[in-house]
């Protein structure tokens, strides 16, 4: 192992199941799962990295991790592939005295403490890989020294109605955090976590490791270690983080995530400022035929389109055929939808193959999900 | 194939095409939307096994190099071979410089000679399709014939392929005779310039025709020996373009829109590889209408396209008119603009409600970062 | 994932502890113990895959991965990072079901599947991460399709003395398997097993679903899998290796396979033929003082030496004080050996410090071994 | 340090190191038995954080172009930046060849304008240093000057630095004029040709130097704009190196066996990283004697060998005596050989009982491949 010290690693929380995703997630951990025609969600959090020049990223992997493993590799796609530090993945793995999967958000970077110490970093940059956002993380850590903080938590003002879905930080006017509220009733303020944490490491490493001694805890983050940090009177500060994020962690906010990308918003994949960079497919350009409709979408390589296609998102080697149509949809890589198809309100996952003269999915009704 | 190595010469002409390459060797020429001609053949070499490949330069490779990079997209970023560049050696005593490509050939033999490979596969750029070569390498290695040449026997009722070399064999597919084709007559045997010979006849042809002082140029270096050497011919039947001179460029981009001729070169007998450019997906608005055109990632369309290859990164505003025509990369379009038979080069910027309009048979070229 | 048939593929088994390596595994894998001064133990048998143009290794691992997931990367090194295919780390996973370790050699193979599936390959080679020798798996290709085999394992002849810390292969005039014996007493033959299979991969499947089944098997190839086949009468057959081989699983041994190294000994390291590759350190050639002296020893990159040197092995980054002598050792990467010391027989592990005056090991006893 | 990026300029005078430099420029003369001369300011620049390196070279660049492959080892194969190797253009047309480095400069002049950093750090390669770039950046930020030169303040006594310019220095650090040391003073300032400026003023002084054709050489054009810029100096007090003449080489390489030096250079303010040959662990045998050397990997050493630099892949056999010299790779010493006061190039072979000696202050050179 390289020893060399760096100011701040990030540890990436890849690995889990994202069961609310339903079928999406059968086979491929969430952060895996295609977005916006050309990513998969993972690919925000990475890049983000990247454009924010950190360079060391270990990335916790549990559940399915061959898809995610192979799509990440040395981390090339990102300008992660470092001599010093870059990607490195973390499987949970057997010790002397047996193996231990992780068991929560706060267990799984208690496990890796090894892999962390071997860079002696001051602050530790803890990161989900289930969010499509754009963010600096230098100006996160800026933040973080400015207000002399143990812990910085990002968090993104939420319409006051959906405060019950989030976790709730209570601040006061200087913006330090003086409770948690976990899906509040009543709450008491609308910031909500985004699951983004700077730590002093040498603070969190003890609390790690008292965590673990704890038989009942649920060795997580949010319902354990920021409670105990809040009692024990750390300094914790809220950022109040001011652009586009989104949780997709719903079969509804996936599709709404694909839909905000064909509105004009915020997140402006078209910069060359803060790129999202990918795995990038092996296609020729894609190509419409004289036949061919196209409105209010986005299409990728090696896409050939013959049918009407309208406020959809198209991945890589999607195929449409004569007379299809395919409205207010996402497909996702390699789908092959034959003639006289009409794709309605849906995502179509990876590989299928839909028959001629299919009907998918109704207007104003819940989002169908076809997959193998 | 790995008793293979790949030669590419790129000493071209360039006289009827200099309209885009007066910055850039014919290997380098943007084409498809978003590959350089020289993707090609360097894609058949790979797809076929071959880890070895020399490209062989006559200087004004910046922008080549700046394509090739570390030939990470070829898998050529071998340890120990993979992609070498060699570029003329031009002593500083040297006040002449000297014509022809078989200098550079005799100053690198050492290079030649110490690949392992037994077998060499001789070839240019400028000619574009999508081949199994191991087909052709199992032709030769069975055959007693010290070269194998490869050609197509092609319809000289488009006058596609003015100017090449035309072949005339026997019987027994021997090369009788080597002609320049006029396209006089209905059908031609069209040479691809793909010599399959051994490592050790090259060297010698090389150093033969050095000391001898027969040519200037290796083609012409084994042409001068034709009599002395059995040369077999190998027929090629797929899909076959010559990028010699702008009309055939032209050309050869508008067959694309051929949904038969598009697969055959992208897809064929295995895929084309090119230079990552991370661009997202190609954005559709409600005002954009398409028919009949290939388009690459990164484009953002608000106006109309017709039968036109646009390349990655361009932007064609609202109200805009593309026909008939190649927008090569990050070319800008502007509203109510309206172009047919042009050719944009890179980085062209057509300002509000200008019009351009080419000759079909001959169209109009605009050099790169022009604004207009 | 790219789904490209290949025709062989390699799975490669290294996720076991080595527990007969005592102190040496206690926090790595013993595929990344290092040996002979350059290399990890694992590098042999990837070393042997690049040159047996062997491209898609899949390395299972379990047991303490983060310093070999870090050695491999993507097998640089190797020359294994390729475009299709390339080493895959596989770590056991979580599914739906919930997470399941590797069981024994066969199990891992079977929660790996879907892996290989993917380049839905006609012959698995299934290799061990923990013996040294060099060996090209092309020619045990080639005799295993020319015997027409369902499986076929590599053997070497072992002295019979020791036929009893082997599985034996009892094999008819054509090497064909009638029976194995694993540490048989009384032998009838003595082919050792040298863990090293090919297999007819649709069969094999069928046979790990099988065994998978079998709540009373330990799912290991030498113990089950094996013994059911020869029950069913497949063609098994032995291939005979007549080069250098050594299972480096006890102390003794991974001594005296270092000390193999100083003898002439047929595992030629020097050979441009067949090179092992390894990560390669970053350090300045080794400096030998004007009282330094190094007889009949390997010494390596980074290697300061004031003192005196004899029949040892020394790895990478080591510095030798003043008056100190290094006799009959190993000793592994950035080892420092203070002042007048004197080390005999012994290993001394990854960036132990040894006090000035220390007197370690002694002639004609057991190998000490000192670790951190 | 994002905000520098590097260019290298190796328009470098040869006339008194020609023995070694016939095919190749100073930039990759082998040296300190692993490296070549480029490795050192290469390693300086990506120590201190530089991402971006452009190398203009005059041509002879094929050992160069295969030494610096794709960068990797330097960190430097980056996705948009990284190390870019930038040939002079000659036209055909062209039937002068142009003196002076400017014009490349000119031509080029576009890829400098287009990088993202502000500032240069512009150098050549021939001076051997480890330095820590960013303490001098941080000097030239906080100062007002335009240009920070680095330089050295030596003794004149052992006649290192001839022919280097000299800079006079007023009392506030500032520049007041570069002379030619001609080593007549006890101690000289000398220029490490190293400028720390804007990389707007470096293409203004281009740009105004081309249009006025007031000098050839960038170097002359700085100076020649003197009186018009504040030049402020930063004084480097480590150990430096001078190649530029064959005494100055091998006194160079003899430093080294001083342990203060070898450490000085080698390690100090960070790494030396140089191309990765994965050479096995040199063997030293029973009948071996060595003493005050560096050995670089790779090696067989069955003779004696005394204040000696040996590189990667030597072999000295039985009986042989290397006293004071150099042997770079590859080279083969016979039995009973006997050499004192000898430079071998590369894959020298000397065959058995040859006596070679040179005088101590003027070693003989033995060309590349030679057989004697």
């Amino acid at each position: 192992m390289i020893k060399r010290k760096k100011e701040m690693i990030a540890m990436l929380l890849a690995g889990g199941q994202g069961s609310r995703l339903k079928s999406l997630t059968k086979r491929l951990a969430k952060p895996a799962v295609p977005f916006g025609g050309k990513y998969r969600i993972i690919d925000f959090a990475l890049s983000n990295c990247s454009n924010s020049d950190i360079y060391t990223v270990g990335v916790l992997t549990q559940y399915h991790p061959l898809l995610l493993n192979n799509h990440i590799g040395i981390g090339s796609p990102w300008d992660l592939d470092r001599r010093d530090g870059g990607v490195s993945i973390l499987p949970p793995f057997v010790r002397e005295e047996g193996g231990r999967w992780y068991k929560g958000t706060a267990n799984a970077i208690y496990e890796n403490i090894e892999f962390i110490e071997n860079y002696n970093p001051e602050y530790l940059l803890v990161l989900s890989g289930d969010h499509i956002y754009k963010m600096d993380y230098q100006e996160l850590l800026e933040y973080h020294k400015e207000k002399g903080a143990d812990v910085t938590i990002s968090v993104i003002e939420v319409p006051w109605e959906e405060t019950n879905r989030f976790g709730i930080m209570n601040t006061n006017d200087d913006f330090s955090i003086y409770e948690f509220d976990e899906k509040p009733k009543n709450a008491k303020n609308n910031l909500a976590s985004m699951g983004i944490y700077i730590f002093d490491w040498k603070k969190l490493k003890s609390y790690l490791i008292e965590d673990e001694k704890d038989k009942s805890s649920s060795n997580d983050f949010g319902k354990n270690i920021i409670p105990k940090m809040l009692n024990d009177n750390l300094k914790l500060y809220a950022y109040s983080f001011k652009g586009y994020w989104k949780d997709v962690g719903t079969i509804n906010s996936l599709w709404e995530a694909n839909m905000d990308l064909i509105r004009d918003n915020p997140l402006d994949l078209y910069s060359k400022e803060w790129k999202i960079y990918s795995k990038n497919p092996i296609s020729p350009p894609h190509y419409i035929s004289k036949e061919g409709k196209v409105k209010n979408s986005l299409l990728n390589e090696g896409c050939i389109i013959h049918g009407d296609v309208k406020n959809s998102v198209l991945s890589p080697g999607v195929y449409i055929g004569e007379n299809s149509k395919v409205i207010d949809s996402v497909i996702m890589p390699n789908v092959k939808i034959k003639d006289h198809s009409i794709i309605k309100r849906a995502i179509i996952t990876s590989d299928v193959s839909i028959d001629s003269g299919s009907i998918i999915g109704k207007e104003n009704s819940e989002i169908t999900v076809i997959s193998e | 194939m790995k008793r293979f190595m790949g030669i590419i010469n790129l000493g071209e002409n360039e006289s009827k095409i200099k309209e885009i390459t007066y910055n850039r060797p014919i290997a380098s020429v943007p084409i498809g939307g978003r590959y350089r001609v020289i993707d090609f053949i360097l894609s058949n070499m790979v797809n076929a096994g071959i880890q070895n490949v020399a490209i062989f330069t006559q200087g004004k490779n910046r922008s080549l190099m700046g394509h090739l990079g570390s030939a990470k997209p070829w898998d050529l970023n071998r340890k120990y071979e993979g992609l070498f560049v060699i570029n003329p050696v031009l002593e500083p005593e040297d006040t002449i410089i000297r014509k022809g490509d078989i200098e550079s050939f005799k100053n690198n033999i050492d290079y030649i000679q110490g690949s392992k490979q037994e077998y060499v596969l001789l070839t240019k750029s400028y000619m574009l399709y999508n081949i199994d070569f191991k087909k052709a390498f199992n032709y030769h290695i069975d055959s007693s014939s010290d070269i194998t040449l490869i050609y197509k026997r092609v319809d000289n009722k488009d006058n596609r392929f003015i100017g090449c070399d035309n072949l005339t064999i026997d019987e027994f597919n021997n090369l009788k005779s080597i002609g320049y084709n006029m396209g006089n007559d209905e059908f031609s045997n069209i040479s691809l310039e793909t010599y399959i010979l051994r490592k050790d006849l090259l060297i010698d042809i090389i150093k033969d025709s050095v000391s001898k002082g027969d040519s200037k140029y290796l083609k012409q270096a084994i042409y001068n020996r034709m009599d002395k050497l059995k040369i077999d011919t190998f027929s090629f039947n797929g899909y076959l373009a010559c990028i010699n001179s702008i009309e055939n460029y032209y050309n050869t981009s508008m067959d694309l829109l051929d949904e038969k001729k598009y697969k055959d070169l992208f897809y064929e007998n295995g895929l084309i590889y090119t230079k990552i450019k991370d661009e997202p997906s190609t954005k559709y608005t409600s005002t954009s209408n398409i028919s009949n055109s290939i388009v690459a990632n990164g484009c953002v369309i608000e106006g109309r396209v017709e039968n036109s290859i646009i390349a990655r990164g361009v932007t064609v505003k609202k109200g805009a008119v593309i026909k008939n025509s190649i927008l090569m990369q990050k070319s800008l379009v502007n509203e109510n603009a309206y172009l047919e038979n042009i050719i944009l080069d890179k980085k062209v910027v057509v300002s509000e409600g200008k019009i351009l309009s080419g000759n079909h048979n001959k169209p109009f070229v605009i050099k790169k970062n022009t604004f207009l």
